[in-house]
């Protein structure tokens, strides 16, 4: 019950981001959208995931938006564009989507392939093998640690990227 | 933000908290939800405030650009040089078994070190790219003051 | 099964095209970062909805509770989060860079001056 | 033990070099670690190529842990020659890089920038050599993010909006594929791409499945610039710094493609499944429009940046063709081409960076006269035009070659449309590639530009390394059609 509700005030926020002008509302918005965002993942079991996306999405997501903003900011003067090409692109992702829907393996069930295959081993392998309760911390740095490295590779990119961009003085254009 | 005699008392009797949840989180990734990467954003969390409340000049001061630049390198290499250390070891890479004569052990070391080294990148990336943002803010504030 | 049974995916699936379309289709630079935010944590949500059994745990191990959810979905998703932040960092980075180098960040301004400045140079 | 853990290195050594470079690449150093590094990656790409063709598949695991459950590394042909052009490519590039980074990116930049240079090309290496789709998209995202940043770091402030409108594209494909690669998780529960390949079969006319190829296919095209999706990539090429140019020219949209070539061919398995056809098929008339429309395009181009952009595009249907036709020719086609166009337009985007430095720009009127003034390096771009047109001799006449077998082979109007087509459009490649060699050796310059000097000794050592490839292995074919054709066999299923 609770999850639903959950759900209908994403579409609310979503829908909010859309239509809101004032920057400073959208990023405020923006940082609403992913603690909901972390209750629902809270709801689905997936506390690791939750506790991240509000670290992430609610807190440091919406302070480099504010930071940026400062600088940019706060006015949404755009001129809406002629939409008929990104509401064609978008109704057709979606329609593909939607298509596959009703063959999706049911929520919530247990049979689904998923459950079945590789991951049963993860929860009952790692406390014999790992030696930790948490499956997820397992699977995160051991099972799958390559991944991890890989994620902390982007995150260091993104922190060079970053002070490469700002690097130096600052260049006058033409 | 920086006149608040109230939110400087706070932050200040805050931040030591903080860290030491981020600490917990960070130790506590094997038992609980967190890990290094949900950790290394506490950390810069308490960092951030400090920055905000305190301004950028006293944040550069207590962490110095240089210093956290070699941290994100650092972190980054304490990661992958657990993965050759398992490869000189006689393991393929990442293979934590090898790092203790118990495999168990083995895998409880290497997943420590790892997330430790997550969890500097993480934070010092947050640092730097927030001491980044706000230097440029500070500027066109500057330039504003300068123009109008 | 019918569609309203996997009401989490039509959710899932509806939230990542309202953020696809503000990502498209709206000119403001920033806006389009936060559509970009909008659309890759719906396809989280898309992702965390698989791993739930219904009746299920948080897969941390304690003595007598089962069934767990799905923890690959949760480790594919922890890293995926990070990418997401990662890319809004470098994508706010060049905003406020596009921001110095023209003056705005709408992008039928930008794409005015870039046309005044002519086609090629 | 460094020979069994190669696979690892391939990708390990460069990711480690990130970091290093970060920390003590002070002045010439940073140069030189990537230098080294890239150099040790292409060695050992050799390695790993002399080992796939003496001993078949190179299987890794990571941490130990087998297949489905652990992340694995993977290199067969396909991928021991993509390795070796990335290699390649980035390490006979590094010359070049020494004067063009000192020229064009502000001294105090240079630490961060090569510790960027070296994370695109860890992300790259990674992308191919993975095993596993998920993990092809986390490397995917450090290529490209890398990429982001090096593109905006062009003299032009439109390099920075170009960049932008990169990564808005390029992060829509990554979540496409992202998506696509979740719903095949979803009706598989693995995401290893020989186990999802297994547990896919039979599943074939499943929606989520359908849904699964469409997101991945079009996710995948959005990153190599298929032409309806390629609107990012004529500003990222024109605008960014020339070494930056010449890397992501020569191999960011190549990685892409084999990505495709692994999805369609070793998980989606679609020359085995008749019902699956019209996916390729439906590449087959965007391969055709690509080709002509990158080619006008490029006729009409002033700028020798934007003109050799804009013919990526137009090779890039070419190679798209070539995978259109799902037959051991038109893949052999597709995947030397892919080797060959890496080679020559690295060729061609290092000698347009030379002329950028001497001459003072990339409009075809800075050229004027060049033929005389800078005769090693306009012979030698020459020499990579030729290619692109595919005269023989040249490594472009060789993939031209087996793509007309594969398609008269097919027998079909269809096959006989593609060898026209391929014909054809190689004619437009000749009229834009005239226009430059025109302006290069008949024009004369406008005006006191006398002070024009040859390109530096490193210059033309990278630049020679690149033409002189198109020429040999123009000639010599048993390298890049040998290992094409073994790969080709392993893509569709077919012993060799």
């Amino acid at each position: 019950m609770i999850g639903i509700g959950l759900l209908l005030f994403l579409l609310l926020t979503a829908t909010g981001i859309l239509l809101v002008r004032n920057l400073f509302a959208v990023v405020i918005l923006s940082g609403i959208y992913s603690l909901l965002m972390a209750g629902t993942f809270t709801i689905l079991d997936a506390v690791d995931v939750a506790f991240t996306e509000a670290a992430v999405g609610a807190g440091i997501s919406t302070v480099l938006l504010l930071a940026a903003l400062g600088v940019v900011g706060q006015e949404d003067r755009g001129r809406n564009r002629r939409a008929l090409i990104p509401i064609a692109v978008v109704v057709l992702a979606g329609v593909m989507l939607i298509y596959a829907v009703p063959e999706m393996p049911p929520f919530g069930s247990p049979e689904a392939p998923i459950h079945v295959h590789v991951a049963p081993q993860y929860i009952e392998e790692t406390p014999s093998v790992i030696g930790i309760p948490n499956v997820v911390t397992a699977v995160l740095a051991d099972y799958r640690g390559f991944d991890t490295l890989g994620e902390v590779t982007v995150i260091f990119t993104a922190g060079i990227g970053v002070l490469l961009l700002f690097a130096g003085r600052r260049r006058k254009y033409k | 933000m920086s006149e608040h005699l109230i939110l400087r008392v706070v932050i200040k009797f805050l931040i030591p908290f903080i860290f030491l949840f981020a600490l917990y989180v960070q130790a506590h990734g094997d038992y609980g939800p967190g890990g290094g990467f949900q950790a290394g954003i506490i950390f810069s969390v308490g960092f951030i405030l400090y920055g905000m409340i305190f301004g950028l000049q006293r944040l550069r001061r207590v962490v110095p650009p240089h210093l956290i630049l070699a941290l994100m390198a650092f972190g980054l290499l304490l990661y992958t040089g657990v993965g050759f250390a398992t490869i000189l070891l006689g393991g393929t890479f990442l293979d934590y078994g090898y790092l203790s004569h118990d495999t168990v052990h083995g895998h409880h070391y290497g997943i420590f070190l790892i997330e430790l080294g997550v969890g500097i990148t993480v934070a010092s990336v947050m640092i730097a790219i927030y001491q980044t943002f706000t230097a440029r803010a500070e500027e066109t504030t500057d330039e504003n003051v300068g123009t109008g | 099964m019918s569609v309203l049974g996997n009401f989490n995916y039509v959710i899932a699936i509806t939230l990542s095209m309202i953020g696809l379309y503000v990502l498209i289709e709206r000119g403001n630079l920033i806006k389009k970062l936060v559509g970009l935010n909008v659309f890759q944590s719906s396809v989280f949500l898309l992702y965390i909805s698989m791993g739930k059994i219904d009746g299920g745990t948080p897969p941390i191990h304690y003595e007598g509770i089962a069934p767990f959810s799905n923890p690959l979905p949760h480790v594919l998703i922890l890293t995926a989060i990070v990418v997401g932040v990662a890319t809004l960092s470098v994508g706010l980075a060049l905003v406020i860079r596009i921001r110095d180098a023209y003056g705005t960040i709408e992008e039928d301004e930008i794409q005015a001056l870039d046309a005044e400045s002519g086609g090629t140079e | 033990m460094i020979f069994s853990n190669l696979a690892a290195l391939q990708v390990v050594v460069p990711l480690i070099g990130a970091p290093l470079c970060t920390l003590f690449g002070r002045g010439i150093l940073a140069w030189a670690l990537s230098t080294a590094v890239t150099w040790f990656a292409f060695a050992v790409s050799i390695s790993l190529l002399m080992q796939v063709l003496c001993c078949g598949t190179i299987n890794y695991v990571m941490g130990g842990w087998l297949a489905p459950w652990g992340i694995e590394y993977r290199v067969d042909h396909l991928s021991a020659l993509v390795l070796l052009l990335i290699t390649g490519v980035a390490s006979a590039v590094m010359p070049f890089a020494y004067q063009s980074v000192a020229r064009e990116i502000p001294r105090e930049k240079h630490r961060l920038f090569y510790t960027a240079y070296l994370l695109t090309f860890t992300g790259l290496l990674g992308m191919v050599i993975t095993g596993d789709a998920f993990n092809a998209f986390v490397f995917m995202e450090i290529s490209s993010l890398s990429a982001y940043v090096l593109i905006a770091l062009g003299k032009n402030r439109r390099a920075l909006y170009a960049s932008f409108q990169y990564l808005v594209l390029g992060t829509i494909g990554a979540t496409f594929f992202v998506i696509g690669v979740g719903l095949l998780y979803m009706i598989t529960g693995t995401l290893n791409m020989v186990d999802l390949s297994e547990r896919l079969s039979g599943q074939h006319d499943s929606r989520v499945f359908l849904a699964a190829v469409g997101f991945l296919v079009v996710g995948l095209s959005l990153k190599l610039a298929l032409f309806p999706l390629h609107l990012w990539l004529p500003n990222s090429y024109a605008y960014a710094p020339s070494v930056v140019t010449v890397l992501l020219a020569a191999t960011g949209t190549k990685v892409a493609v084999y990505l495709l070539l692994r999805f369609i061919f070793t998980v989606l398995q679609v020359n085995q499944q008749p019902d699956l056809l019209p996916v390729v098929d439906l590449l087959f008339p965007l391969a055709l429009i690509g080709m002509f429309a990158g080619s006008i395009v490029a006729i009409y181009q002033t700028d020798v940046k934007r003109l050799l952009a804009y013919s990526s595009i137009a090779q890039m249907g070419y190679i798209l063709l070539g995978i259109s036709m799902a037959s051991e020719r038109g893949l052999i086609g597709a995947i030397v081409h892919v080797f060959n166009h890496g080679v020559m337009k690295a060729g061609l985007f290092v000698a347009v960076g030379a002329i950028a430095v001497h001459a003072g720009g990339t409009s075809i009127q800075n050229l004027a006269g060049l033929g005389r003034r800078m005769p090693f390096t306009m012979a030698a771009f020459t020499i990579c035009a030729l290619s692109l047109i595919g005269i023989p001799g040249t490594v472009g006449f060789v993939s031209k070659w087996y793509l007309v077998l594969a398609a008269l082979e097919a027998g079909t109007t269809r096959g006989f449309i593609a060898a026209i087509a391929v014909v054809s459009a190689s004619l437009l490649a000749i009229i834009y590639v005239w226009r430059v060699v025109e302006v290069a050796y008949f024009a004369n310059p406008s005006d006191g530009e006398a002070s024009v000097a040859e390109a530096s000794w490193q210059t033309q050592f990278s630049l020679w390394i690149f033409s002189s490839s198109c020429v040999a292995f123009g000639l010599s074919t048993g390298l890049t059609a040998g290992v094409a054709r073994l790969a080709a066999q392993t893509l569709l299923g077919i012993a060799p």
